[in-house]
């Protein structure tokens, strides 16, 4: 009875992640629902199911609240949340047409996906007191920190599926394309609060599973394939190298805990295994900065971020990367903290910073496809990033024991700086979305003097691009600022300074897209034959305004951000 | 006496080199897939001995991680192989260098 | 009861006049963007009233203003806002006016209402123009007003985004090449200040006071608590952080050899632009060093003043060369600004009160005259749709009004006697004879006072004196009113400064004394 | 040399040579053998180890379905004739010879655990861990989902399109 009890408890602190799978099995049935439309007997199935995950919602509900205690009490709004979520999806089930095909699995997906979000900002509430959180089935953590990548993660679910409902090239398999894209979250979810080296290769393997799939969606486009083949190759490499690093990180570190591994590979610098330790944590970090397309691990990137549909280009560029960095900074941060092997892991990193922000920088100064463009320019922020991952230690002084410990600040940069770029990039390949759409082309030189005709998008999307290279007073200004006082507060004033270069040169190829867009009269543009939904406008115009907003008002994101790098 | 612990280290660290070397050598997409798998053996030998070695809880432990390895490693090279082969209707191919639609 | 409006809104404490100086024009641009794009005169309208309000409350702040309070010290700093921004970082909304501050920002508010009814005849994209054009005042005020470091940083750049698109939209055939290439060198500039700004901050941390607050900073800086034993790559770290900030600074002046994003900039900017370019963001990178770059390096400053010196030397007479060579009147006019920008930095490196008098003043009597000078370069291309000077000549005969009001101009910036320009070349020289190291250099600055008024009155020349060139030319009709309310303003400031100096002297005298001071000269 | 170091010898043996097949084999076919032979022989090291239940796993998961899906996939796609990259395979190899033996000084000089373990889990032990909740419960739950993502993605990539195949057969009658 007690394992029941406590079994329950657990269930609670994993509420969004319960959520996200009942809206992947929902979504399922409907669309099966909906595929064989005619027979009666399927309906009612399908109500049965939908009200059966709507009572085990509020189920959930309850004992999400009794494994939180006191700090929120749920059960009503779970409740009710639970009850608009079934009346959106049995609601749905009555209309027909192409049309609805193509809505409905998206309504549902978002009604679950702002039900998960509830709950994962109730568990951030309830966590403010005790950022440390608690581990569930001794593997799981359910920290401040991973309930940030949660959210950070339904956020990016939320928008891509509003992406998602607004482009037009997707035209079948509604139901498996977001049961995929849910499937992916889903994996981030686990990957994000894992401690324990077989939950980081499941949850990584949902992700990349999912995501090679959801490159290839448009069977009809052989780009699209393309993609998915070089995803999945680069991919499955990626991993097995990195399982393989697991297997020598297991047993030399004597553990799967990710604690227990540092604790015990810290002293081991010196040893006689420091060479297997040492092919272990390369094998690890290799393996991993597949995942962020660092260099030199990059090589799929451009191609896959241009051959997939770009509301998946926009989920691989932000939340699989972001998930990416949170499993690599916790790594990092216990793989770094033995004395001998400081120095080693983070001047992995440091190179791996300058040459990710050059190569980038480089790579994106001649492209003319947009989307490869913001490829190009994703592997520039990674370098930034890492820059501050390299000064993950701070001006590191030996702790008790001798071992290092992180620095709340640098943690802090690289939370919050993770949450500029999900936004920035969010919003800059919606925009790309919406003006593709109308040019019928993404390539940048069909674009001349759009920005006339679409000055909504065009607008926003040049907000987006100052945040991106940088300019104050946008989201991706502070971000970048909290990452060159990182930098250079741990010692790396060289990477700052060369990533200051790196901004300058940004600013050359960001800027040509709005060249493009605005320095030619409206006149000389192609005309604008399809007009996106306004829903799309009013999203991006949304996320616009988040970027001045953080821009201006940084405390809000950033409270938030050094809240949760509390908790590493 | 039973077989030292670093042998099998070794027959694994032979594995993951082998497939590295089939990865890089060869470019045809299914050779690099039967790669995978080799590295992903060897991962599993280092897992299993390990544990061995440990004792204690894992010695169960190392079973379910390589169990979860070769079940996820199916479901990877059914999905690789469904990609290869839709990408072999478009290109028909099954080299990596031969989808090239994607500039450089 | 207006005087009690007045204290609530400007007095002492809680007063909000530099911020609504500051971002009147922001709520204008606000209010335009609801506006259908179609609506011109409404827009026009609109952007009038968001540049008049500033304009009149800047005159209001310079009436206001108590010049007997000195400067350049947190203390003597009036109409001061103080309140926390971004607590991790110690970063604060800090304004603060004295009286270097306070003839500047009326020079703003005033070009950029004058702005706005030259840009009458623009019609393509007119929404946009005065959305930008708008944005860009906030932008430069705001770095005249602010008084805490990362505050100045955040407003520098934002001036970058509407100047890169009124040169790149709005601009002449080569418009995206010089766009795109003064933001480039601004950048570069900025990311340079970017590090300087990090980091000052974490060496004031170090000391035990992180803060951006430029006069703590200043303090600082000045009782030797700012880096003081550090040295990186074997220089001291103030001189890294002087020679940062002033590469920062001087791109935007610009000087020799930073300077040549400037002549493709102002050839290709529209006409306002231009006048806004040359008249007030130059003054930026000059009124940066003072208020930043020299207090927070003071002791660097005093050892590199001679070199400053020989580069204002430098950007003087080569500017002026330059200027004589060229053929395309704009051109002419935008080196004439290098050289006279010269004078600012020969001023400042003669680290004399009478020189830094005479660079502030300069900078003033630039920002008039250089503005006029566009404005009637401005007039001319509507006319004549092009600038090469070989090509015009007698226009003086057709255009008298123009011609009147045209030499005013051009008599200002060639430094006559009871302009402006005289007034502040002649307080350089000097100042720069005063200081020990930069008498020799007087002689040569005398050579580009010749060269100056040589091109100058070669142009008036070409222009106006002489036969008519073209026949077409001779039914040009003469200044129009919108184009002469323009130009008057301009030229009634620089005949009422070159008059009663003492008008600008005595607002600024006391700040540059306090600033003196801070600097630990004298 | 015990029996036991003489069977390991074996399956060593095996699951190289099964490895180099795969390598060097120039038939696409041939080398999906050698990969069997392989994965024999790492399920005899296995069942060396103890753990008779993933030596049976590892046969009927990876021999019996991997393999074949291999085949299928081999079959599926015409034969790659260009094999005249020998001398390239060489090269790698040799490289790959080279880091292994410096790997293998190093590896061999260091002072691992004894090998000297416990007995390992037999079906039962895993099963009831799998469907413990302090111990593998919510992995199980995982990959229980993470399979049906992939199986539903997969049937949508290899499904043919008869919509679109009959659409364009149209498109060409009219």
């Amino acid at each position: 009875m007690s394992q029941l009890q406590a079994y329950i408890k657990d269930l609670g602190w994993i509420g969004p992640e319960l959520v996200l799978a009942a809206t992947a099995l929902v979504v399922l049935l409907v669309e099966l629902y909906r595929r064989g439309r005619k027979s009666g007997w399927s309906l009612g199935l399908a109500l049965v199911i939908t009200l059966a995950a709507g009572f085990g919602l509020s189920w959930l509900g309850r004992t999400f609240s009794a494994a939180l205690g006191r700090p929120v009490d749920l059960r009503l709004d779970v409740a009710v949340l639970g009850l608009v979520y079934v009346l959106v999806t049995m609601g749905d089930l009555w209309f027909k047409g192409d049309k609805w095909d193509r809505l409905v699995p998206g309504l549902v997906v978002l009604a679950g996906t702002l039900l998960a979000g509830y709950y994962a900002v109730g568990l951030m509430s309830a966590l403010s007191a005790d950022p440390k959180g608690t581990s569930v089935f001794g593997l799981q953590l359910v920290d401040s920190y991973s309930v940030y990548f949660k959210l950070l993660a339904l956020v990016s679910l939320l928008v891509v599926t509003l992406f998602t409902m607004n482009y037009r090239d997707l035209k079948r398999g509604f139901g498996e394309y977001y049961l995929c894209l849910v499937g992916a979250h889903l994996g981030i979810m686990f990957l994000v609060s894992s401690n324990h080296l077989l939950l980081i290769y499941l949850g990584l393997e949902t992700l990349s599973l999912s995501s090679y799939l959801l490159a290839g969606f448009r069977k009809e486009d052989p780009r699209s394939a393309e993609a998915a083949v070089k995803y999945v190759i680069y991919g499955g490499v990626a991993s097995a190298i990195m399982l393989f690093g697991f297997s020598l990180i297991f047993g030399l570190g004597g553990s799967l805990d990710l604690v227990e591994i540092g604790r015990h590979l810290a002293g081991t610098a010196q040893g006689s295994n420091r060479v297997l330790v040492g092919l272990g944590m390369a094998c690890t970090l290799g393996g991993l900065s597949y995942k962020i397309a660092a260099v030199p691990f990059h090589f799929w990137c451009p191609d896959v971020y241009e051959g997939a549909p770009t509301p998946v280009t926009t989920f691989l560029a932000v939340a699989s990367k972001a998930a990416g960095f949170a499993v690599i900074v916790r790594i990092v941060a216990v793989l770094g903290q033995g004395p001998g092997w400081l120095e080693k892991v983070t001047s992995l990193m440091a190179v791996a910073s300058a040459l990710s922000m050059t190569y980038g920088n480089l790579g994106a100064l001649h492209q003319t496809n947009v989307k490869r463009l913001l490829a190009y320019s994703s592997i520039a922020h990674v370098g930034y990033i890492l820059m501050a991952v390299a000064a993950l230690f701070g001006a590191a002084t030996a702790g008790e024991g001798g071992t290092f410990h992180v620095d709340p600040r640098a943690a802090e940069s690289i939370l919050y700086y993770l949450g500029a770029y999900m936004i920035m990039n969010l919003g800059a390949f919606g925009a790309v979305i919406y003006i593709a759409k109308s040019a019928g082309s993404e390539d940048m030189d069909d674009w001349w003097g759009l920005g006339w005709k679409l000055p909504v998008v065009s607008g926003v999307l040049v907000i987006f691009l100052l945040s991106l290279t940088g300019i104050p007073p946008t989201v991706g200004f502070y971000g970048k600022w909290l990452l060159f006082r990182t930098a250079i507060a741990g010692g790396f004033l060289w990477l700052a300074v060369l990533a200051a270069v790196n901004t300058v040169f940004s600013l050359f190829y960001y800027f040509k897209v709005a060249k493009v867009l605005f320095l030619k009269p409206a006149e000389e543009s192609r005309g604008v034959t399809v007009r996106p939904a306004a829903v799309m406008a009013v999203v991006l115009v949304a996320l616009g305004l988040l970027t001045l907003f953080f821009g201006v008002l940084p405390s809000a994101l950033e409270s938030l951000a050094g809240a949760s790098a509390a908790a590493l | 006496m039973t077989v030292p612990l670093v042998w099998y280290v070794f027959l694994a660290l032979i594995l993951f080199t082998i497939g590295l070397v089939v990865i890089v050598s060869r470019h045809n997409l299914i050779y690099t897939l039967m790669g995978v798998e080799l590295i992903l053996n060897g991962a599993n030998i280092n897992f299993i001995a390990f544990a061995r070695a440990l004792g204690g809880k894992y010695p169960i432990a190392g079973n379910i991680f390589s169990i979860f390895v070769i079940v996820l490693a199916a479901a990877e090279a059914a999905v690789a192989l469904a990609i290869v082969l839709h990408v072999f209707g478009h290109f028909g191919s099954v080299r990596p260098e031969d989808p090239n639609m994607l500039r450089e | 009861m207006l005087g009690g409006i007045l204290n609530q809104v400007a007095g002492g404490e809680g007063g909000i006049l530099l911020s609504l100086i500051t971002f009147v024009p922001i709520l204008g641009m606000l209010v335009i963007l609801f506006i259908p794009k179609k609506q011109h005169d409404i827009i026009r309208t609109i952007a009038g009233v968001a540049t008049g309000i500033p304009l009149a409350l800047s005159i209001l702040l310079w009436f206001l203003f108590d010049p007997s309070k000195g400067g350049a010290t947190a203390e003597a700093m009036q109409f001061v806002e103080r309140h926390a921004w971004i607590p991790t970082f110690h970063i604060q909304y800090y304004l603060g006016v004295d009286g270097l501050s306070v003839p500047l920002i009326f020079l703003n508010c005033l070009l950029l209402f004058i702005a706005v009814p030259a840009s009458w005849k623009i019609e393509k994209g007119v929404k946009g123009y005065f959305m930008l054009l708008l944005l860009l005042e906030t932008g430069i005020t705001g770095c005249f007003v602010a008084l805490d470091f990362f505050l100045f940083y955040i407003f520098w750049e934002l001036m970058l985004l509407p100047m890169y698109f009124l040169i790149g939209i709005w601009g002449g055939p080569r418009r995206e090449y010089a766009a795109i290439k003064f933001f480039l060198y601004t950048l570069a500039g900025s990311v340079l200040m970017l590090v300087g700004l990090v980091a000052v901050y974490l060496i004031s941390a170090k000391e035990g006071n992180p803060t951006f607050d430029l006069m703590a900073l200043a303090e600082m800086a000045r009782s030797g608590k700012l880096g003081a034993n550090w040295s990186v790559l074997g220089m001291g770290f103030k001189t890294w952080l002087f020679w940062f900030l002033f590469v920062a600074f001087a791109i935007k002046v610009p000087i020799v050899p930073f300077h040549t994003w400037l002549p493709d900039a102002h050839v290709e900017a529209p006409t306002p632009i231009s006048v806004i370019l040359a008249g007030i963001l130059l003054k930026l990178g000059g009124y940066g060093m003072l208020r930043i770059n020299f207090p927070l390096a003071p002791e660097a400053f005093r050892r590199f003043a001679v070199v400053l010196a020989v580069i204002g030397l430098v950007s003087i007479v080569y500017g002026a060369f330059v200027a004589m060579a060229q053929k395309d009147f704009k051109k002419l006019v935008a080196y004439s600004s290098v050289s006279h920008m010269g004078y600012v930095l020969l001023g400042f490196g003669s680290l004399a009160l009478l020189g830094f008098a005479g660079g502030a003043f300069q900078m003033f009597a630039h920002g008039t005259s250089s503005a006029m000078m566009f404005l009637i370069v401005g007039v001319i291309y509507d006319r004549a749709h092009h600038r090469d000077l070989n090509r015009f000549g007698g226009l003086g005969s057709r255009m008298p009004y123009y011609a009147g009001l045209a030499s005013v101009g051009f008599f200002a910036a060639l430094g006559l006697p009871s302009m402006s320009g005289f007034v502040a070349e002649f307080l350089t020289l000097i100042g720069a004879y005063e200081g020990d190291h930069t008498r020799w250099m007087v002689l040569i600055a005398i050579v580009g006072v010749v060269i100056t008024a040589a091109y100058i009155l070669w142009t008036i020349q070409r222009v106006f004196l002489g036969p008519m060139k073209n026949e077409e030319y001779k039914k040009f009709p003469d200044i129009s009113l919108r184009e002469a309310i323009c130009q008057a303003p301009l030229g009634l400031l620089c005949i009422l400064f070159g008059v009663l100096p003492f008008l600008l002297l005595d607002t600024m005298r006391p700040s540059l004394e306090g600033l003196m001071g801070v600097l630990g000269l004298k | 040399m015990t029996a036991e170091f003489l069977a390991f010898l074996v399956v060593a043996a095996a699951a190289v040579s099964g490895a180099l097949i795969t390598l060097w084999s120039k038939s696409i076919v041939r080398s999906a053998f050698g990969l069997i032979l392989a994965f024999l022989g790492v399920a005899g090291v296995y069942a060396l180890l103890g753990c008779a239940f993933l030596a049976i796993t590892q046969l009927v998961v990876y021999v019996g379905g991997v393999v074949v899906l291999y085949l299928f996939g081999v079959m599926l796609t015409p034969p790659d004739l260009e094999e005249r990259r020998a001398s390239r395979v060489s090269f790698w190899a040799a490289l790959g010879l080279v880091s292994l033996v410096l790997f293998s000084i190093s590896l061999f000089g260091t002072r691992l655990p004894s090998s000297q373990g416990k007995p390992m889990g037999d079906a039962a032990g895993i099963g009831e861990a799998l469907l413990t909740r302090d111990a593998y419960l919510l992995p199980f739950e995982i990959a229980s989902i993470l399979l049906l993502v992939v199986l539903v993605g997969a049937v949508h990539l290899a499904r043919r399109e008869k919509k679109k195949a009959q659409e364009n057969a149209e498109g060409e009658e009219a």
